[in-house]
């Protein structure tokens, strides 16, 4: 274990990505008296231009999903965006029914569910195969008569796998059912065109794609929009589904981000792809290294690693030269290990071993040369130190 | 997964240094705790369970002349054990207290939620000095 | 009529202020690599200096209300903490109850209210005297053996009147009964101390005090937290009151922009002050002119008149070198004119004649020069036209 | 206040040119129209509904030799008002076709929302007309 001299190097790009220069330049000209600091529902001069603003980013999010603008819905990131795409649909039901979801998705989709099943609501929750790939089919399988709301995510935050959402639109869609996609860790990494895939609500955030956190959008199907009921009322911004004064230089920036996306992303995403599988060749030669989820259907920046007989707590405390988060989460909150690598079939030791390494647009060479050396430095010690 | 626990805030310096220095763990190396009358080794957990330890401990006469530990588990869990190796090294068997996981953590700084963590310790340190 | 030259006369804070120089600065540093990108959630280097930075804000913006950090839960602004308070309180009941509110109220309350009407609540809505204000008297006799919640404003955001929270508090605290404030007008501008008056739920937002849209506050008591159904679940952040990624950015430069205050609330109301009885005193010298809202029961900033015979919609217009708000707030949704001012008995005519004015820290004696020399020659040409 | 409606964005430059220059609103000042027959008026709507119109005419012949308004209401009322003053004066009364509501908010670009606003400047005018 050494200290770290400098700042440590960042891997955790799938829990927050640093804002883009681009993007802070563009949001820091609509803070101030000298830049678009408007109301965008005032109708004055500094209205009208703050409202510009927001309609151009607007269109930037949209052309990002192959959406129309019209169908985008200010939020104030994925988790409320999520929150609105379950609670929106449930409570416009008449009555309690059924959710269809899977035990990998994200907290904001399993809380919301879990707090439906206490309203009443039947949630089943699919548990994928051991490489974290739930099967069109077993999708199909649990709809049942009552089934009002599928939500499956497309990129897994923890492991990185990437779902086979076009399939699953199509099962959705032979049974007339609403599909939810939590998108947060997808939007800007991978192709997204929703002209080709029926999907009904898209949770999007800017933090995860080099904007700023704190704004989100929900894609909304123009079958959808009548039948979603709002979380937050007042005003009747966003046409009735979300209140609030639009944040301006939120919205800019996360419509720059996805712009910066569409221009950049194939680049970054090869890139990144070849630092991960670097990063990858270099970690499987320490013994037992073991990789969680599906060797290539997964985003370019997310790698998921057990190191048997290790714990990831001390793991990660081990590594101060490195920022990254593991599967462990050993916290006070919950001693449990990450339910996600548990729900693959992992055992809980496993489980308890990971480390996720998050790569990004401004990751390099040197990131990944110095996380190879000092894991393989306290594996090694803390393996000596283990019974 | 990154939950909005703290547990990193709520490390205290005590524990990063006697994690970054586990210089008891292991096993006594050759001639080490040479003059030893006896070994006496316990040990308590279960990997599954997020933490397994073990300790050995070399008598001679009634003094602790050497204490040594293996553990997988929590930064607090090796750093606990580090700290009672070296405070209980040289002990006297017959006036040793070795207090409680309670005290421990007081003296550590170990948060309430980890003092299962600590149980599984002192289940370790006791059976072997049962056997001592 | 003339065209402006150059930008408006910004008059129009209560919509919304520009972001005070050194909070974008602090927000600023809050975005790219160089700066505090952290995850607050995260549990390393970066993570902690995150965390850091929220932890600071969330005591600057207790202080400002004389709270502990603690009872601070970050939100997207006035609207969600007003949604939260309400449908919170709400639905921890056991049954539908009765809500008792003003007619005067923020949209933000208002149809989340409706909202429970639908759902099987009672509400009353309290008519305010001439003057805007609500009598305590009125609360206590509105309140019955099923009351669940009062939620009475602070300042109103159209004509500024302020209520007599702490007496209103008394009644509510005497009958055992949660009160809810929107401070979303008055904080940092008035003095409020929570220690000295016994607030329940008080709903803050950044943006009307110089900081940055997008970002807000809900202030719980001790006693209501465990009785506060949250909004937006997903990880439990905030004490499990509202789950999200949070931005920290966006709590930073609150933070910062509550310090500010503090600091110059008192300057900054006394000069502000003065300003607007500059504007009054020149306003009213138009015949006909008449204030709106209690004369002296009023926060600095806001000054609402109306012009009767001159139709606000078209007064507007013919103010270009002016950007401000109509209470008559004729669009293509709505044409009814202010409800506010209606609630204060104005008839139909007087409310859609009503200009608001407000002003803040970056307003200048010139600002009140032009308002006033634009003001006499458009309702002067309009009453020219008007039968 | 600042409600989400975007007004201001939907005003054709052409409704804000009419309305900055309201040059036929008013009374027919002394000379004006002098060699009119006779004059005509119609009015109709209140200002507690948002919109009053009146319009005077003054015939000479079977011709409109001047057109005046006034009126109180929003800014699509006031320049349909001075549009429909400029475009007859000077017509001929008997090939008279003023149109309707629909049209001018065709012709001006009026949001549906304010059709009734010109609904009565329509009364308003025809009620002169009736009388000329
Ligand atoms: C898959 C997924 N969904 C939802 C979220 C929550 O988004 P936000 O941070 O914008 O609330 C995240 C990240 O935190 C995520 O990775
Ligand atoms: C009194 C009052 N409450 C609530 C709000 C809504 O706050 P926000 O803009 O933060 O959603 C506003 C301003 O818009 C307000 O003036």
């Amino acid at each position: 274990m050494s200290s770290p001299q400098t700042e440590p190097v960042y891997l955790d790009y799938a829990a927050t990505a640093p804002v883009d220069p681009r993007v802070a330049t563009a949001m820091s000209g609509c803070l101030t008296r000298t830049g678009v600091f408007g109301n965008p529902a005032s109708q004055h001069h500094f209205g009208r231009l703050a409202r510009a603003r927001v309609e151009q980013a607007r269109a930037q999010v949209a052309c990002l999903i192959g959406a129309a603008p019209a169908q985008i819905i200010w939020t104030s990131g994925a988790t409320e965006s999520n929150n609105l795409a379950i609670f929106g649909t449930a409570r416009a039901a008449a009555k309690a029914g059924h959710i269809v979801t899977a035990r990998t998705e994200h907290k904001a989709v399993l809380d919301p569910c879990r707090r439906l099943e206490q309203e009443g609501w039947r949630v089943t929750y699919l548990t994928p195969d051991r490489d974290g790939i739930i099967e069109p089919l077993q999708v199909h399988e649990a709809i049942g008569a009552d089934t009002v709301l599928v939500s499956i995510m497309h990129a897994n935050n923890e492991i990185g796998v990437i779902q086979d959402i076009e399939a699953i639109a199509r099962v959705c869609h032979e049974r007339d059912l609403p599909l939810h996609v939590d998108a947060a860790q997808s939007a800007g990494k991978l192709e997204i065109d929703l002209r080709r895939c029926a999907v009904d609500l898209l949770s999007l955030t800017a933090h995860k794609l080099y904007g700023p956190k704190g704004i989100g959008a929900l894609y909304v199907s123009p079958q959808r929009r009548a039948r979603l009921r709002p979380l937050i009322y007042g005003g009747g911004h966003e046409r009735g589904l979300r209140s609030g004064t639009l944040a301006v230089h939120q919205i800019v920036g996360f419509g720059l981000a996805c712009e910066l996306c569409v221009r950049e992303r194939g680049e970054d995403a090869q890139r990144i792809e070849a630092l991960r599988m670097r990063l990858w060749e270099g970690l499987r030669s320490i013994e037992g290294a073991l990789l969680n989820g599906h060797p290539t259907r997964r985003v370019a920046g997310i790698l998921n690693v057990s190191f048997p007989g290790v714990e990831g707590e001390s793991l990660l405390l081990g590594l101060p030269e490195l920022a990254l988060s593991t599967g462990s989460a050993c916290n006070s909150d919950s001693d449990e290990p990450s339910y996600v690598l548990r729900a693959l079939g992992r055992d809980i030791e496993l489980a308890q071993s990971s480390l996720r390494f998050s790569l990004g647009r401004f990751s390099c060479e040197r990131d990944v040369e110095v996380a190879l050396g000092a894991v393989r430095r306290e594996v090694q010690r803390l393996r000596a130190v283990a019974p | 997964m990154s939950r909005a626990a703290d547990t990193a805030d709520q490390l205290a310096p005590r524990i990063r240094a006697l994690f970054s220095a586990l210089d008891h763990a292991g096993e006594f190396v050759a001639h080490e705790a040479d003059g030893a009358a006896h070994r006496a080794h316990g040990e308590a957990g279960r990997e599954e369970l997020g933490t397994r330890v073990q300790f050995s401990l070399a008598i001679a006469g009634q003094r602790l002349v050497g204490v040594r530990y293996r553990a997988y588990g929590c930064p607090h869990t090796l750093a606990t054990c580090e700290w009672l190796a070296r405070s209980l090294e040289g002990r006297r068997l017959d006036s040793l207290a070795i207090g409680d996981p309670l005290e421990w953590a007081q003296r550590l700084d170990v948060p309430a939620a980890k003092l299962g963590r600590l149980l599984v310790i002192e289940d370790a340190l006791r059976a072997a000095l049962t056997r001592s």
